[in-house]
């Protein structure tokens, strides 16, 4: 169940370079803890917007979560500067996470990059649910890159698969290959992915027909909460194409309601 | 002295000189969990068309220094899904109701009016003569005199609510246009609305904004707003809604001397969800220090003839 | 691959695409100690008069939220002071020289030009059309299409330098402005001059600036720049120079991709005297990035038709 | 002879709070330890413009200048939080100082506020080169606003005269008060005064058809190096009033050039 949406102070206890650019950051913060993996948090950084983060950990129990992100520009930089015990204002928890796994059907999850991180945070939600196989399936530029690999590890019992951009870890190549394979032997799994876009575009059209695809999307956000229209994405609707709103709607989709063209 | 914060625009009271912008606020309920609306001086709903609008393309915000690019592209589920699905969250909420209302000809413009004369719970019309007439070219209403009064007049004779027009900043003579909906039958010059922008997306070499160009908004645009507030001032003789950029207490006394009667917040909203509530909670120890127990004191207080603007300076008076 | 920063605007090269922006650079030798004129593409100087103007009263200067507020008032000791004082100074500092001219009538304008007729080291004229028109009660040239070629006809028959056109940006079309002067023989635009704004002075309860409004520079304005600068480039067939709260080499290269063949660097170089250099310098790896190797082959790359602009797009596509 | 114009970080040596909200910082600064008192820096705050401060030391012994301002705003402030060894962009020395004061003629200092920092450089600069009688009128709101008293105390044998608005400090009034019966016991004497500018009118106009009074004023400024006309005052020209340059023709000039209507 998640928490209620807030707007609070939390502090950071714990900071970590995960990779270069990588930062992940853990809070302090009972609220958050209860949040739903897939969903996010909207962080003040200075300037006109916050910055839209997903929970790379949840910890219900310590009231700890993670976010784990990429140093692309102010915002993220700003919030890489950040100092163990300086509080970071926060909305949250916002929009719709993943939905819980169904038990006793095979589970994959898909990441590429920084969409790595809110899988890791469903895996560790949900690894006692789901009986039937566990595979993770992560992709990056280069094997600098495939984060939180370790925390994946001691969590499922099969080898992690990896792809890299440039074959330095892993399999050379996108995590579209590992998941064709994947889905050939499991045509009932269920799939939960993040990544970039033309990830998603690609899974999502691997594995066409496949029920119980979810995807976890990005897109430019204005006010997180669903007021501001800005942040939409295509999807199908009762009359043809019509808007979802990522903070709101999403960021989780079945891949079926998106329209990819 | 006790400042009391109670607030007219026109014939219309409000709790305090502080209202949620159109477009930034949804219709409502969206900013429900971060904001006691009741607390607001009013609540602007995003633009209501006769008929769903779908807005256009993603990405639709783009962040510029101190401000923000948009191109929503006016996105609504039409009047009857308003009506139906928003009004009664509103109603109940406990602020004035503002609907900010579009249309592509002044029919439309006219349609929305009219269904609207049947519903309780709606405290004034805010129309917004930004959009593309269709009729035109795609021109907008606000861009001249005459399409602007023309739409008011038909609106006028379509209701008896307070109507507010709400000014586009994108033309050279913003006080010609608020006389000439004064003219027919305006209540209140909402002013102003994004001033239109654009951004580079250099890594795609394209303008980053799905919409192309967009309407910014956001501190930037403070002073653009408050010289149109300013110069509206001095032409009408209804109220006027300030905003553009407003963000603080300090804000809205510059608007409020400017010549506005009250104020909307947007953009700043995003950022800080509660700066609506913040604001209300400054004021009273904002105006104080400005030698004011109400609003109403400082409205015009830099206008010409009323401040200290004729004021021996001397060389260094910078203070 | 190696970058080459020589540019041309019409028949004019430059050795890079910088320029400094009139009014913030003062005659020439003000920045000398802190800036090497010689490394710039070139320097509009301050707007010059027939005659002494004497600007206005203090303050002048405002800052705001990511920029600036200026009432000036086009203060200048005039033509003949300038040709005296000023240009021998201008004519051996290394760079291209561009006159920006100013009048209170068409006879004014033309007064300034053929007064320079006789004089070298001037490699451009730069019309700027935002000043008060006496003779129709104050409106601004740049207000109309009809005054802007007027006054461009009128000046293009007293000279064959070069003639920019500075555009006001507070105006409906500005590309409609644009491609009027073109059709009186402009051989360039600029855009923009600033963008009426103003500031309320609180304690005071007047408008900050001695001047009551003021013109609005620095990032603030960029969107609204790029954006004039993205219509006028899709209405005329000279070329723009792009300038408005520029300050790095990514800035540049969103005006150059927006359709602007050089730029102007203004407010930015008030914190930063030495601003203009080090963009020449970010300039080359600036460019390698985005896949060029000159200004000129992103001059436009985001005009509709020219770049990746009609892209497939697909959901949640913003990067 | 004052020193070329610069624009060079400088490190904070030592930072001291002087009074509630007056901070006074030392720089290590060999180039702006050769300016002329009454000279300025435009200092690098965040935003769209520099900030104009007077030098309140200028040692050219050690290299060191001071900088000593009221916060009254977000540069200021921002100015404040700098700590000791962090750097401040400077461009200076900046505009037109004090002219060196005649030997023989008894001197007059007299400081309102902060206004007060520029005339201890002054009397620090040219103790030694006035023989006559040198006296200080110190003006300010409080007792606690009286800066740099002590500093003053230690380069000149008279008692220092204090003016507070409230009386806490020395006698109740303005500088005003002491100044005219200065005057009135050296009609032949020289006057520096900094202040604000009510203070300085206050000076010239009492000071009516005195020579050699001297007057460090303030404007807004943009450049601060004489290109922009932003932070003009009226002057007398040769043909009329006329506007003069505070940044490049001041910040201090003589009274009788400057109209005060
Ligand atoms: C629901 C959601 C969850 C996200 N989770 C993560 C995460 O866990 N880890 C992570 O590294 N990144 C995540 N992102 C992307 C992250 O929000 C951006 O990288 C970040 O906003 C960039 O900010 P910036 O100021 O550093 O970059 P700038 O490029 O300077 O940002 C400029 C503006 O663009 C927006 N923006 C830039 N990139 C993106 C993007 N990819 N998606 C949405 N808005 C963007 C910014 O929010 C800001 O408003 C997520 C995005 C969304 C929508
Ligand atoms: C030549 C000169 C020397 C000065 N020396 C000193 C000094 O030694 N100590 C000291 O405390 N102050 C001094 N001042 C005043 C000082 O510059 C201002 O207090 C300071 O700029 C305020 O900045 P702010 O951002 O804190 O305030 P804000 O009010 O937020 O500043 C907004 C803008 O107004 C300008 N501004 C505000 N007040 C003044 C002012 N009084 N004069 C000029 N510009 C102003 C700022 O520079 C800025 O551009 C001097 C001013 C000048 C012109
Ligand atoms: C995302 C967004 C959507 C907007 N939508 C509308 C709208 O539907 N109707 C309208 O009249 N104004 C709309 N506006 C304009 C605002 O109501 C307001 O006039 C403007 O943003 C200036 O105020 P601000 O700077 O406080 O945001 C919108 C603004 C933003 C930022
Ligand atoms: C203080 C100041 C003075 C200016 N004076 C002139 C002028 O005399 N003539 C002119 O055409 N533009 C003048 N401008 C406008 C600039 O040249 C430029 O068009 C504008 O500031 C936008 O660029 P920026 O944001 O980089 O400053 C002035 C701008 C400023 C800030
Ligand atoms: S960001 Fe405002 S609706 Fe999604
Ligand atoms: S501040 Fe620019 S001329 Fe003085």
């Amino acid at each position: 169940m998640a928490g209620d949406v807030g707007v609070q102070d939390y502090p950071i206890v714990w900071k970590k370079n995960v990779a270069p650019d990588h930062v992940e950051l853990i809070l302090q913060a009972p609220m958050l803890a209860r949040a739903v993996p897939g969903q996010f948090v909207h962080v003040r950084t200075p300037g006109t917007l916050r910055r839209p983060i997903s929970f790379s950990r949840i910890d219900p129990e310590s009231g700890q979560v993670g976010l784990l992100f990429q140093v692309v520009g102010e915002g993220t930089a700003w919030l890489s500067q950040r100092s163990e015990n300086s509080l970071l204002n926060i909305i949250g928890p916002l929009g719709r996470g993943f939905p819980p796994p169904k038990a006793e059907r095979p589970w994959c999850l898909v990441g590429g990059g920084v969409g790595i991180p809110p899988l890791y945070a469903a895996l560790y939600a949900w690894r006692h649910r789901v009986t039937a196989p566990i595979s993770v399936i992560l992709g990056a530029r280069t094997a600098d890159y495939v984060i939180m690999r370790q925390d994946f590890a001691k969590l499922v019992n099969q080898p992690i698969e990896v792809t890299t951009d440039d074959g330095s870890l892993g399999s050379k190549g996108t995590v579209l290959g590992p998941l064709a394979r994947w889905r050939s032997r499991h045509p009932e799994g269920q799939v939960f992915a993040c990544g970039p876009t033309p990830m998603l575009a690609g899974v999502a059209n691997l594995l066409q027909g496949m029920g119980s695809v979810y995807l976890a999307l990005e897109q430019r956000m204005g006010c997180g909460v669903g007021a501001c229209l800005a942040c939409v994405v295509l999807g199908e609707g009762e009359n043809g194409p019509e808007w979802r709103r990522v903070c709101h709607d999403g960021p989780v989709f079945s891949a079926e309601e998106l329209i990819w063209r | 002295m006790a400042v009391n914060l109670e607030t007219s625009v026109g014939a219309l009271s409000l709790t305090n000189p502080v209202m949620a912008a159109s477009g930034t606020f949804g219709f409502g309920p969206e900013y429900g969990p971060l904001v006691n609306l009741g607390r607001l001086g009013g609540v602007a709903v995003k633009g209501v068309s006769p008929i769903p609008w779908p807005g256009n393309p993603p990405p639709r915000v783009w962040e510029t220094d101190a401000g923000l690019l948009n191109s929503i592209g006016l996105q609504n589920p039409g009047v009857e899904v308003f009506c139906r699905d928003d009004l009664p969250f509103l109603r109940q909420a406990g602020t004035r109701v503002i609907v900010n209302v579009i249309g592509r000809t002044i029919e439309e413009y006219c349609q929305v009016v009219s269904r609207l004369e049947s519903e309780s719970g709606i405290d004034a019309l805010e129309l917004n003569i930004s959009c593309p007439n269709v009729k035109e070219g795609g021109m907008t209403f606000g861009q001249d005199e005459e399409h602007a009064a023309a739409v008011t007049r038909a609106v006028r004779s379509c209701t008896t609510r307070p109507l507010w027009v709400k000014l586009s900043p994108n033309v050279a003579d913003p006080a010609g246009i608020a006389v000439a909906v004064e003219a027919e039958g305006a209540d209140a010059i909402s002013a102003i609305n994004t001033v239109v922008g654009m951004a580079i997306d250099l890594k795609h070499r394209r303008p980053a904004l799905g919409g192309i160009t967009g309407g910014l908004s956001g501190p930037a645009i403070k002073p653009i707003a408050l010289r149109i507030v300013y110069q509206v001032a001095q032409a009408v003789h209804i109220p006027i809604i300030g905003m553009g950029g407003i963000r603080s207490a300090d804000d809205v006394a510059e608007f409020l001397m400017a010549g506005a009667s009250a104020v909307m917040v947007g953009t700043a909203t995003f950022a800080e969800p509660g700066i609506m509530e913040t604001i209300i909670d400054a004021l009273p120890t904002c105006l104080s220090r400005l030698d004011a127990t109400s609003p109403a004191e400082l409205v015009g207080a830099a206008l010409p003839g009323r401040g200290s603007i004729e004021e021996d300076r001397r060389p260094g008076d910078s203070s």
